[in-house]
């Protein structure tokens, strides 16, 4: 009885690019992970053969193409482990564990009710993989996505002909002047949405997530958020990446395993780190 | 090729096991390994009320080492005896039930609680677990708590009773010794040393619970000390552990006087580290017409 | 920026020092770097009699970590005070004397010897040595001969004094207290932690002399932690060691509460990095309006 | 007061190449070195920013080249760190302390007795820069080399027209059938030295070292080795690289400051670790 799911696996780097300044994408061939996995779950890769960095490093896809076996990332070089990976070239093989997490799908919900996803930064990364399917179902999507300045919005791709994307930038170089909260407010009080009850999917730093989960309360919408932690495993075995669970109960939830989508009303977002 | 060993009365088929922490209760890990690689796996250290564990951040990477404050997160002895080891028994590993408490009588009223469930093989008394506050390393840096706490265990439990030693002591021998005259089968060595990391741009400490267990490839070279020391010291077996990450490391140990290996953050790592470090031993005995593994246990003083 | 510190009584203009074995007396290092960028230097382990040292191999990397069994290697008190310090004092950079010996009457008679010396400008008493079969290690392990050995040399030597410990132990805060007690003006931690590796190919442990002392990035947790624990613990100023290979490592340690920091590892690998270690603790001050370093001494803690 | 003899380099490679198998070589610009090394001499290289491995690692200079200002080196990979060294490339830069260790420089003696050199597998390679000076220096020059097979021989390029290179391979494949050794004392027993009494110089393994010292008591003749120790520091401050004095003296010398270059009668060869 083969009871894996998770499975570590030897990826061929297919693509490797630095998108602009400290941001990489890679598309790594992994069949296995690319054949099961769902938009918001995320792979844990190791850095090589050294003991020094120690621990692999999670990372949101970005793509799942199961048809073609390959997986792609996106990521922000922050630190030791994502400038190594960022000296990585096209044809090597790095070992990738994965998929992790519990990921979403589009449910019956989501495809009566429609989805809104706010992104901010990178954050719009793991999203893409979400707003694929969502279009695939003929779920009805919007999308809101704020960056700092114009040169720091990712590409959206085919997102923006096949659903409306709402842009914010902090300087206002695009779209809405201001953060992407802020858009979202006014949109949402501008009744943009009309009687649905649409879910929301969030995903970003900790502060903008808070600030969608205030909005959210007020317009009476579901909130899903996409957390990050320190991991040391990924994969639910080492109790290191939790959050402290809301409404008075006590404990934590893995970020790994329980999450790292969490409904908003489960989790104590003030006090997640990472 | 024969891999089997024994630990104070309970016999492995294979050396390497999951050490305790690091596999949970096997829920999570059969996802992603084949537990039937291990000789025997250890639970994640049990209390008799459940523990909801220390605050985050828990966990910080280090040079070549981690360091951990879970602070014993676990649901508790009844959910562990009722729930947890008898999913966990379908796998037919043997299971090693790791337990703490914070006082000899918590000890014995744990062990006696374990003692009732069919599917323990052994008990590893932890007197060594630096995350909590009150008993923990407490009882594994004095020669008579250590003492006390295995006689405590050693009368409600009659099967292979385990001791799980902290390296955070002036003399190992020492404790080492006290715990088999309390009682104990076996040995397990080493838990973490207490370390702690400060994050210079906020000048606080990284972990919530300001130190933590330092564990990994980092602290092989002490880990490997006092198995060299204990195991000459005393005359019962010794599971050796402390940043084994390949077959290598394990063998380091093996040689070094250990008769099993324990593999805790390197299964963080490499959920498949249990194969890849029992089929390693296994082409290195073979290779040098090593027929058993008890040939070479303790090789490095013998 | 002001980047000068106290070690009591010892004033210095940078609080990086030499860590005591990886510097020898200066002639070495002063064709490879720069010593006017230490704060202040501390010599090799000297003893009374002349030391020839233990059996090579003496040196074993490890990960993140360097083991070393040099086992105090040295000319002897005479040579040392009578030819080694009057070249090395030329530099004008503070020199601590640091001494080993096997009882509290050599310990006295050495101190005696040192204080006749016009180049020393503070002891540091090694009690820590886990390198050498008598004495050493074993006066930092125990309270009470942690204190005869201190009160030993402050009988013999009025200068500042400082007490090197050993992570060695269960509780570094007594041991520290003692030596405080016993007439310490500062304390240095850690020495190195006994480990050991063994060579899988020969069976045998790679070190001549077994086992060795493990420095490097490997300890910095478990350094700090002691840096920690220990500056909370006693009022006189804690020299800070244990992998330091950078300006962040030596930040961490002096908001854990060290007033200097040390070098050891660090030095075999980058003669240099006292000057990009004062550099860089320069630098993060700077960048952040910290006009004094006594500003973040213990900044973790306070 | 600048005492500094020894630099620490931030080196381009200038070349880097697999001579064959496992045997690599690679050139670097370090004019502060090649400006004062002498042969013999050895620098310290660092594998890089992480701690694992921690120590830089070891290696004689094959080539000084104070006019073009670079340096050479040649290895074998045997572990880690000289297989990181294997796949660097031209063109990026490594940290190397050097010149290290005392060096053998050609002396009067040389000059008029003449120079027998002795190399084992890649021993060769430092003595190629000594070599290279004794033609210059005009010294009667001797060369015999010795390795497993054809196939693992150096190329030991001008040296053969310039001077006498006698080869020995185990398997006989190229020049005499057997050991160095053996050649050696053949040649000596033969009366290839005639009257002079030559200064030899030896580098290789061991067990080799060894043997010719036993061949230069009989016949009388100096000779100088050098050796190899477990290196932390490699310039003179860990005491770790200890080699036992010899004639019932008491302690150790240390390779890397001491030696590597030692008289065969100062050392205890038969106890010498690495
Ligand atoms: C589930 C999950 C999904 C993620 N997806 C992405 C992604 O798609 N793209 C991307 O760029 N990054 C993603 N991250 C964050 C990414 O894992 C970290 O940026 C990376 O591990 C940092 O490694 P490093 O060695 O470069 O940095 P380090 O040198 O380890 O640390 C540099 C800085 O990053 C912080 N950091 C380290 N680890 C984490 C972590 N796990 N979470 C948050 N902060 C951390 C440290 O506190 C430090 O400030 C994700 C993290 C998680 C947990
Ligand atoms: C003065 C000096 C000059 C040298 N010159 C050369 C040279 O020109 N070309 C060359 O190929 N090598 C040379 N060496 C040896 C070289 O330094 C080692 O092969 C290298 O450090 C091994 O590094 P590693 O990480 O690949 O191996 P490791 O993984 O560290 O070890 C692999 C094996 O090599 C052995 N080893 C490790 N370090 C040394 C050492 N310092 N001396 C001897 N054995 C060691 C280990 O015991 C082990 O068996 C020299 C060594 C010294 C001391
Ligand atoms: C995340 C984590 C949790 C741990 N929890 C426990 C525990 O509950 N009980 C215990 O006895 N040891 C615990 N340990 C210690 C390990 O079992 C092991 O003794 C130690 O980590 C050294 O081995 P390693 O270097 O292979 O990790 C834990 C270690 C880690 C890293
Ligand atoms: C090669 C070597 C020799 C040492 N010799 C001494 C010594 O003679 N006396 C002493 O007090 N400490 C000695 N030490 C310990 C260091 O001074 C220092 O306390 C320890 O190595 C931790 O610091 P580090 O990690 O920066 O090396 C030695 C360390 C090394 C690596
Ligand atoms: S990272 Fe180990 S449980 Fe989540
Ligand atoms: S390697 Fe440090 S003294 Fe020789």
């Amino acid at each position: 009885m083969d009871l894996r799911q998770i499975h570590d696996v030897d990826a061929r780097i297919v693509r490797l690019s630095n998108i602009r300044g400290n941001l990489y994408s890679m598309c790594l061939e992994a069949p296995e992970i690319a054949r099961t996995a769902k938009p918001m779950q995320f792979v844990n890769i190791a850095l090589g053969d050294s003991t020094d960095p120690l621990l692999r490093r999670p990372f949101s896809l970005s793509g799942i193409h199961p048809d073609r076996g390959t997986i792609g990332i996106t990521w922000a070089v922050v630190g030791r482990g994502t400038q190594i990976m960022a000296g990585w070239q096209a044809g090597r093989s790095v070992r990738v564990l994965g998929p992790l997490g519990n990921g979403l799908g589009i449910d019956r919900l989501c495809i009566d009710h429609g989805l809104v996803l706010v992104a901010g930064g990178t954050g719009i990364a793991p999203l893409t993989p979400l707003a694929s399917q969502a279009l695939e179902k003929e779920a009805e999507l919007q999308v809101f996505y704020g960056a700092r300045s114009a040169s720091e919005l990712l590409d959206t791709g085919d997102l923006g002909a096949a659903c409306m994307v709402h842009l914010a930038t902090e300087d206002g170089s695009v779209g809405f002047g201001g953060l992407v909260t802020g858009l979202l407010e006014a949109r949402l009080s501008a009744g943009a949405l009309g009687n649905g009850r649409p879910t929301v999917v969030s995903c970003g730093p900790k502060p903008m997530l808070n600030h969608v989960k205030q909005i959210c309360n007020r317009h009476g919408l579901p909130l899903l958020v996409s957390l990050e932690a320190r991991m040391a495993c990924g994969y639910g075995v080492c109790q290191g990446c939790v959050v402290p669970r809301a409404g008075g109960k006590q404990g934590y939830y893995r970020v790994c395993t329980d999450g790292p989508v969490f409904r908003a009303e489960d989790i104590e977002l003030g006090e997640c780190t990472g | 090729m024969n891999l089997s060993t024994h630990i104070g009365g309970l016999a492995l088929e294979n050396p390497v096991i999951a050490a305790s922490g690091t596999f949970g209760y096997g829920e999570e890990y059969i996802k992603a390994g084949d537990v039937s690689w291990f000789g025997a796996v250890s639970i994640k250290g049990t209390t008799i009320a459940p523990r909801a564990g220390n605050p985050p951040p828990r966990t910080c990477e280090t040079p070549s080492g981690l360091l951990n404050s879970i602070g014993l997160e676990n649901p508790g002895a009844r959910v562990v005896i009722g729930q947890k080891l008898p999913w966990l028994a379908r796998f037919s590993v043997p299971i090693i039930a790791n337990i703490s408490a914070v006082s000899c009588e918590e000890f014995s009223e744990l062990a006696g609680m374990f003692a009732k469930s069919p599917h323990v093989s052994a008990l590893e008394v932890n007197v060594s677990c630096p995350n909590v506050k009150a008993g923990g390393i407490a009882f594994g840096t004095s020669a008579d708590m250590c003492y006390e706490a295995t006689r405590a265990v050693r009368k409600a439990w009659k099967g292979p009773l385990i001791v799980k030693l902290t390296p955070n002591v002036a003399d190992m021998r020492a404790i080492a010794k006290a715990a088999v005259e309390g009682g104990a089968d076996a040995l397990s060595l080493i838990n973490t040393l207490v370390g702690m990391a400060i994050d210079i741009h906020s000048m606080r400490p990284v972990l919530g619970n300001i130190t933590g267990g330092l564990s990994g490839p980092a602290i092989k070279p002490v880990a490997l000390r006092c198995v060299w020391e204990v195991s000459q010291a005393v005359s019962v077996p010794v599971i050796g552990m402390g940043g084994i990450c390949s077959a290598t490391d394990a063998l380091e140990f093996i040689m070094a006087g250990a008769s099993a290996v324990a593999i805790g953050t390197g299964l963080l790592i490499d959920p498949e580290l249990p194969r890849k470090v029992t089929q390693g031993i296994k082409e290195y005995c073979e290779s040098r017409g090593i027929e058993s593994l008890q040939e070479i246990v303790g090789a490095a003083w013998r």
